[in-house]
């Protein structure tokens, strides 16, 4: 089985797979769209045909590649996954074949163009997660704003060019310090292999210039309280399909990289400076909480609220150090756990509501909460839907919102019971601005006559929603399987960063 | 004898006479031109003192490349001053400020 | 003090000399006359470092070629001298201030002393061959890759040149044999059909 | 014999119907709606009593097995699971039985609404949550159902979504709800720390391990680990069991249709909270200062709360709070280590408590959807079997002898008294002068809705138009009001016949039979059923021995105060509110929790959120930190361009100067 390279194909067929797309051109909309849906089924079989070659037992890296790339700087292209990348990878392939088939009217104009984009973004993001060497990282993480920064360019809102900008310029400022730590590594390694990158010992001053130049460059991917402010922006501005992808697999290379680069290479550092990324996330929770609160365009609103459930991811990462110090290791396992599981999570949870904001936005051309009303009476299937969808992001137990919430509450309470205290207020603040919302448009009576005129979803959309419920459904309902597949990396992590480098 | 820094010098001398001429002539184009030949000569006359005093080839074959270049670099010269001449009617290089934002 | 360091001094001066006048006659005209000594000046100069053919090749290309382009341009141009030569005293002071300077520098810099170095034998005749083999060995083996590409900026460069100065005219009157042989009878000669007039309207008035 | 399969039939009966109602609503009618839900849940009934039946009579053994794991990471495992033992059974078949009830009322309740199907697959979904709830085995499982019957009420509560109170008041309850889950998932957090396992069977066997440690939550201040636990733990209930000061949101439910405040916010979803503190009675057990709040909270519920539905005009807010009320007796009972008294307690509210919300159901749709008390009166006429179901209802709900209700809460009264822990002596006087609150709310009620002259007319030409409340004129109605169809009336009479016989039956084995068995521990310390058992002759003697008691002689003062008021001098009532001016208006206002809550949280977060997004987020960050230095640069840029003057000359110059430079920097520093 594995001597297939599937991690290339899967980028690959991805990437090529947009030029008949292109070549489709402007007068043939129809055609580019099958084409594009092809391709991203095609990615997606690939991806499932390697499952029953994928083993959970192992953390090491499966199906492995690696060709010489740069012979003067050592550099490979290496590819590789464990099943942190892999459940990433399934993310990616099975969002981009929803966010294609929602695009499929909402998308008038340069339909080949978008769909194009949308697959050269999936091979950048699939190249992202399967990267085992550093400097190919680097360029996967780098190219995959340009599709964005297109799809938000071309195809978004009033403000799409500042947003657009402001998107582009916030991750490339912390990517560059991402860049001279990798150099710096590379100077003292002699490669760019993350393994032993990761291998590398390294002193306590190196270590923290090290973390805080790769935790600027993944905070705001992810994005952590204060470096968050291009989110909102770049949500509202975006295309449905590409606030999708943003929120459903693009903030979590941010958490990714925390995972890949930041802790395991600077395993003392980011033990020193928890502390700071703990106090960062709850900040995130509360005060993001509140802001979200308020909130009157509705993507903004899921937007903040992104950033509040990625705080518990950072949350459940850094945790895992005060758990260690104090010997807890089955609950640091359970902390990091939590933040795979609400990374995965997360993204089916935001995906499907901004897909649900897509829906109302074609209708109405308007994200704005006082224009809608009354959902419920005049679309009875798109409010279960929204309703559900809202309830999963309250983390209501039974949708996978619960399962990453729940671990890391539980873990944050060892470490630190006012710790869990004030990460458990999202029960209560999440509560509040997601209800609000939904009472604000589903409940109540339609306000106006465009309102009582919305169709309901057709069979394409309900196909694009229920899948998304269908996932978010089966996390929460029976999460071991996800679990199982991520235990074994997430075990050897947590072993990895008991141990001092110095 | 004829020593290297008698090249040399010689070099510097006409370099200088041709920054000189940049400076005096800021209105006329055309010894503005004049003067860049006249830099790249300077220039010339260091590599083949070089190579001479080297006992390299590589010089006498980088003025050969220079003076390719230079023939190119005069005749699309001039044919821009030539252009410019046409639409402007002047060669004051003051008058060209296109460029300003 | 040899012959050859004679007719160095003797060559240089009139280079220099040329130099000067190049960039402080009135006269374009003159100007690229005083160019064209200081050229031939330094070939002969070249000449006396033992690089025949470049020597020759500045004499051919640049005095033949380059500089009668020049004297071509500027006597086509209808150049406003009183106009070109503001500011010529004005700037004089800087220009030469700076001249000054500059050589003050280079000299310092090449420090004289250091390289009261007598020539080593002609490194051509060393390998038993004229300067001409000697350049030639280098271009076509070691150099024949930047050589082409030599070659394909002149060619660019003419191209270039004719690109930008060719220029459409209007309201010149000239036949075009290509159109004129292109014809058929098609296009000259429109036929329509036209319904016939019924004279009911005539017999009733 | 209790096999899995059994168990899982009855969970999924009812989640079957549900789904089947909810998803094809347009496929299988009404008809075939409640058919299926009703199917469900009857299935869901008799598996229940056949199980409550195996162990109490059969001899089954205590099932406690996992069905399928729900995540295993290293030793912290969480399962899927059922623990049942006489406690969970006896839950199920309440639960299951007053829903089928509801189910059945619900088909001539709901008849005329648009949203039929949606409420059958709601209620048959509350019960799939609620029986998940108390036939889990693992705290986990415990916070699904929870978590569950909590949403299903936020949909039944603004079930009539197009009126905004009703949206609002389930957003209320949900938010409310949430606040105490706060605690409760701190609380499972704090018992995973300290007792390594999600299990009850394994939490409960390490539980006395707890005792003498403690956690540090204040530096320097050592708190005991079970009262932590407890307090933790307790406060979910507090929320979900409506009590003190978390309870503003269970008389703002009243909004949703009858048969769910029969159901979920009076006789399953809100006694979720007892039903939990009773099966964690070996942690609560642990902490002497955690039963205290329990006991202090409870019985401030059950006698200021009570107070209120004095107050009410709406015939269920009056029920509402005497909701509350109750709730506060069951956890004054839990406080006094009742464990039994409490769920006993619930059993018989249960029955009650539905009975009378159903009959004010039945009562509603009688008068076309009015509420309004001061609209109402000499009922009694027009619907015999609501008008003596319901007062089996009221009597059992005062405690009159030997209706079930006696048996419970004179347990609890007793219970109390009996008990020796902080706040008792507090806790008696509450729950004894509740007794007097209860009999005044419930004969006012009474007398206000069936006896008296009738206070709304009949006028054949109003109302027309059936739900249009904004035109419809206050107690004017279109019809002379009319007894309930049988699918109505059955229910009331099946749940009148447990309010009438449950207590007599079951108060010797619950109470004094240790019937639960390991299912709730209490230190003999804390035993006052023991003590209690110890005067018990029996229930006649029981029964009799009622008249030689305060509670007793306090409801019948109750009972005589109220007729006098509302029989005989109907003016009075006013004499007295005005006599009793500030606290008349402190107590119609429900002590102000409202408002105060409305001030303070939901306004200052809306306006602290407003502050940190305007001011923080926008004017901090994006206008300082990162438009700031966008304009920065724009501004740099700005002086910069005046060097790109665009003039050949200038560069030229530049290039020159910049070789000088250069040369002179060879010059100076050195060219060695």
């Amino acid at each position: 089985m594995t001597h297939w390279p599937f991690l290339s194909l899967l980028i690959w067929v991805s990437i090529l797979g947009a030029v008949p797309v292109l070549l489709a051109g402007d007068r043939r909309p129809r055609l580019a769209r099958w084409l594009a849906l092809l391709v991203a089924l095609l990615t997606l079989a690939i991806n499932l045909a390697m499952l029953p070659g994928f083993s959970d037992a192992t953390a090491a890296m499966q199906f492995t590649e690696s060709h010489l790339w740069i012979r003067a700087l050592n550099v490979h292209y290496a590819l590789g996954v464990d099943g942190i990348a892999m459940a990433l990878i399934l993310l990616t392939t099975i969002t981009t074949v929803l966010v294609i088939i929602g695009a499929w009217e909402a998308i008038k104009t340069r339909v080949h163009q978008y769909m194009a984009a949308m697959l050269i973004l999936q091979g950048f993001m699939i190249g992202v997660f399967a990267a085992t060497d550093a400097l190919l990282f680097y360029v996967f993480f780098e190219a995959q704003l340009i599709p964005m920064f297109i799809l938000i360019g071309v195809w978004g809102g009033p403000r799409r060019v500042y947003a657009s900008i402001k998107f582009f310029l916030y991750t490339f400022l912390g990517s560059i310090f991402m860049l001279v730590g990798l150099i710096y590594l590379y100077s003292r390694a002699g490669t760019f292999d993350i393994a032993a990158l990761q291998a590398l010992p390294l002193g306590m001053d190196a270590q923290t210039w090290l973390f805080f130049a790769f935790l600027l460059a993944f905070a705001v991917k992810i994005p952590m309280v204060p470096v968050h402010t291009w989110l909102p922006d770049a949500h509202v501005e975006a295309p449905t399909g590409g606030s999708v992808v943003l929120a459903a697999v693009m903030l979590k290379i941010g958490a990714y990289g925390l995972i890949r680069f930041a802790l395991p290479i600077t395993p003392d550092a980011a033990q020193h400076y928890a502390w700071l990324v703990i106090g960062l996330s709850l900040i995130a929770v509360i005060y993001i909480g509140f802001v979200a609160l308020v909130q009157e365009d509705m993507k903004k609103l899921v937007a903040y609220s992104s950033i509040a459930h990625m705080g518990f991811v950072t949350l459940g990462l850094f945790i895992v150090f005060m758990l260690i110090r104090s010997q807890q290791g089955d609950a640091a396992e359970l902390g990091m756990q939590g933040a795979m599981v609400q990374m995965i999570s997360h993204g089916f949870v935001s995906g499907a509501l901004f897909s649900c904001i897509g829906v109302m936005y074609d209708r109405m051309h308007t994200r704005q909460i006082k224009d809608y009303g009354g959902l419920a009476k005049v679309m009875p299937w798109f409010a279960a839907f929204m309703v559900f969808f809202a309830m999963a992001n309250v983390g209501l137990p039974g949708t996978s919102g619960f399962v990453g919430e729940f671990m890391v509450i539980l873990a944050s309470f060892a470490a630190n019971p006012w710790l869990a205290l004030l990460a458990a207020f999202t029960l209560v603040i999440g509560a509040g601005y997601t209800l609000w919302l939904v009472k604000r448009v589903v409940w109540g009576e339609p306000p106006n006559a465009h309102v009582a005129a919305m169709p309901d979803i057709n069979a394409r959309e309900a196909l694009v929603l229920a899948v998304f419920a269908a996932f978010v459904l089966a996390i929460g309902i029976w999460p071991e399987p996800l679990v199982r597949m991520l235990d074994a990396p997430v075990g050897q992590l947590v072993q990895t960063l008991g141990h001092s480098k110095l | 004898m004829i020593t290297l820094a008698h090249y040399i010098v010689l070099g510097a001398v006409l370099f200088c006479i041709a920054v000189a001429g940049i400076f005096i002539n800021r209105k006329n184009v055309i010894v503005l031109l004049m003067a860049i030949e006249l830099m790249l000569l300077a220039v010339n006359i260091n590599f083949i003192a070089f190579s001479r005093f080297l006992g390299d080839v590589s010089g006498q074959v980088f003025v050969f490349f220079i003076l390719t270049v230079a023939a190119a670099e005069a005749a699309i010269g001039l044919a821009i001053l030539t252009l410019l001449f046409r639409n402007r009617r002047t060669i004051n290089v003051a008058e060209f400020d296109d460029l300003r934002g | 003090m040899n012959i050859q360091l004679l007719a160095f001094y003797f060559f240089a001066f009139f280079a220099v000399l040329g130099a000067l006048l190049v960039i402080s006659l009135r006269n374009p005209v003159h100007a690229v006359l005083s160019l064209v000594m200081t050229f031939f000046s330094v070939a002969c100069i070249w000449m006396l470092l033992d690089a025949e053919f470049l020597a020759l090749a500045l004499i051919v290309v640049y005095v033949g070629a380059v500089m009668v382009l020049f004297l071509f341009v500027v006597m086509m141009l209808d150049i406003k001298v009183a106009a070109a030569r503001e500011g010529f005293i004005r700037y004089l002071p800087v220009g030469i201030g700076v001249a000054l300077i500059m050589l003050a520098e280079m000299i310092a810099l090449i420090g004289v002393r250091a390289m009261q170095v007598a020539p080593p034998p002609n490194p051509a005749t060393m390998h038993g061959e004229s300067n001409v083999a000697w350049i030639g060995q280098a271009l076509y083996t070691h150099y024949l890759l930047p050589f082409e590409v030599a070659a394909v900026i002149l060619t660019v460069g003419i191209v270039a040149a004719v690109a930008l100065t060719l220029r459409q005219r209007t309201g010149v009157r000239h036949q075009s044999a290509a159109q004129q042989v292109a014809v058929v009878a098609r296009d000259r000669v429109r036929l329509v059909s036209m319904p016939a007039e019924r004279s009911d309207d005539g017999a009733k008035s | 014999m209790i096999v899995t399969s059994t168990l899982l039939a009855i969970v999924l009966a009812p989640l079957i119907g549900a789904l089947l109602a909810g998803l094809l609503r347009k496929q299988i009618g009404r008809i075939g709606a409640h058919s299926v839900t009703i199917l469900g849940v009857g299935i869901a009934c008799g598996l229940s009593l056949w199980v409550f039946w195996q162990l109490v009579w059969g001899g089954a053994a205590i099932y406690n097995h996992n069905i399928y794991t729900w995540f295993q990471i290293g030793s912290i495992g969480a399962h899927i699971g059922f623990q049942i033992d006489r406690l969970s059974a006896l839950m199920m078949v309440v639960v299951s039985f007053v829903s089928l009830m509801v189910h059945i009322y619900t088909v001539g309740y709901m008849a005329e609404d648009d949203g039929y199907q949606r409420f059958f697959a709601y209620i048959a979904l509350f019960t799939f949550f609620m029986l998940m709830l108390v036939m889990s085995n693992n705290f986990l499982q415990l916070f699904f159902g929870w978590e569950g019957v909590g949403l299903v009420s936020y949909l039944l509560i603004g079930f009539w979504y197009g009126k905004p109170s009703a949206s609002r008041a389930g957003m209320k309850a949900f938010i409310v709800n949430r606040v105490g889950d706060l605690g409760f998932v701190l609380g499972i957090a704090a018992v995973l720390y300290f007792l390594g396992s999600l299990s009850y069977s394994q939490v409960f066997a390490h539980a006395p391990s707890l005792v003498g440690r403690g956690i540090e939550i204040i530096p320097g201040h050592t708190w005991s680990a079970a009262t932590l636990i407890c307090i933790l733990l307790f406060i979910g209930a507090m929320g979900k069991s409506a009590q003190v000061p978390l309870h503003v949101w269970l008389p703002d439910s009243m909004e949703g249709p009858t048969p769910i405040s029969a159901l979920i916010h009076a006789a399953t979803m809100v006694t979720a909270g007892v039903f939990m503190v009773a099966r964690m009675s070996p942690l609560f057990e642990l902490s002497t200062t955690a039963l205290s709040m329990v006991l202090v909270i409870g019985a401030t519920g059950a006698f200021f709360l009570g107070l209120i539905g004095i107050t009410q005009w709406d015939i269920k807010r009056v029920i509402a709070y005497s909701t509350l009320s109750q709730l506060g007796y069951m956890m004054a009972a839990l406080g006094a280590s009742a464990y039994a008294a409490g769920i006993f307690h619930l059993m018989t509210h249960a029955f009650f408590k539905a009975l009378l919300f159903l009959g004010a159901g039945s009562v509603i749709m009688a008068m076309h959807h009015e509420q309004d008390m001061r609209y109402m009166g000499g009922l009694r006429r027009y619907m015999p079997i609501t008008y003596f179901t319901m007062w089996v209802g009221a009597l059992a709900l005062c405690g009159i002898p030997p209706f079930s209700g006696f048996y419970s809460k004179d347990a609890i009264i007793d219970a109390v008294g009996m008990s020796h822990i902080w706040g008792s002596g507090y806790a008696y006087w509450c729950v004894l002068l509740g007794v007097f609150v209860t009999a005044t709310y419930t004969f006012r009620m009474m007398y206000l809705t069936f006896h008296g002259k009738e206070r709304f007319r009949v006028d054949q030409h109003a109302g027309h138009v059936h739900h249009d409340d904004a035109q419809h004129e206050r107690g004017v109605l279109a019809h002379t009001p009319h007894e309930s169809p049988w699918v109505v009336t059955l229910p009331l009479v099946l749940l009148a016949i447990p309010s009438l016989l449950v207590g007599m039956f079951a108060v010797q084995p619950l109470l004094y039979g240790n019937f639960f068995g390991s299912a709730i521990f209490v230190l003999p310390a804390h035993n006052v059923l023991g003590e209690m058992a110890t005067h018990f002759h029996g229930t006649l003697a029981l029964t009799l021995h009622a008249v030689f008691t305060a509670p007793f002689w306090i409801a019948i003062a109750g009972i005589v105060v109220t007729s006098y008021i509302y029989l005989i001098n109907p003016a009075l009532a006013d004499v007295i509110k005005r006599a009793l001016g500030p606290i008349y208006r402190v107590i119609d206002n429900k002590f102000y929790f409202d408002e105060f809550y409305d001030a303070v949280f939901a306004r200052g977060g809306v306006a602290l959120g407003r502050v940190l997004w305007k001011r923080a987020d926008d004017g901090a960050i994006d206008g300082v930190i990162v438009n700031g230095s966008a304009a920065l640069v724009n501004r740099v840029a700005t002086r910069a361009r005046a060097l790109q003057s665009g003039l050949l000359y200038h560069y030229a110059f530049a290039m020159i100067l910049g070789l000088i430079l250069l040369l002179a920097g060879f010059v100076f520093v050195g060219h060695a």
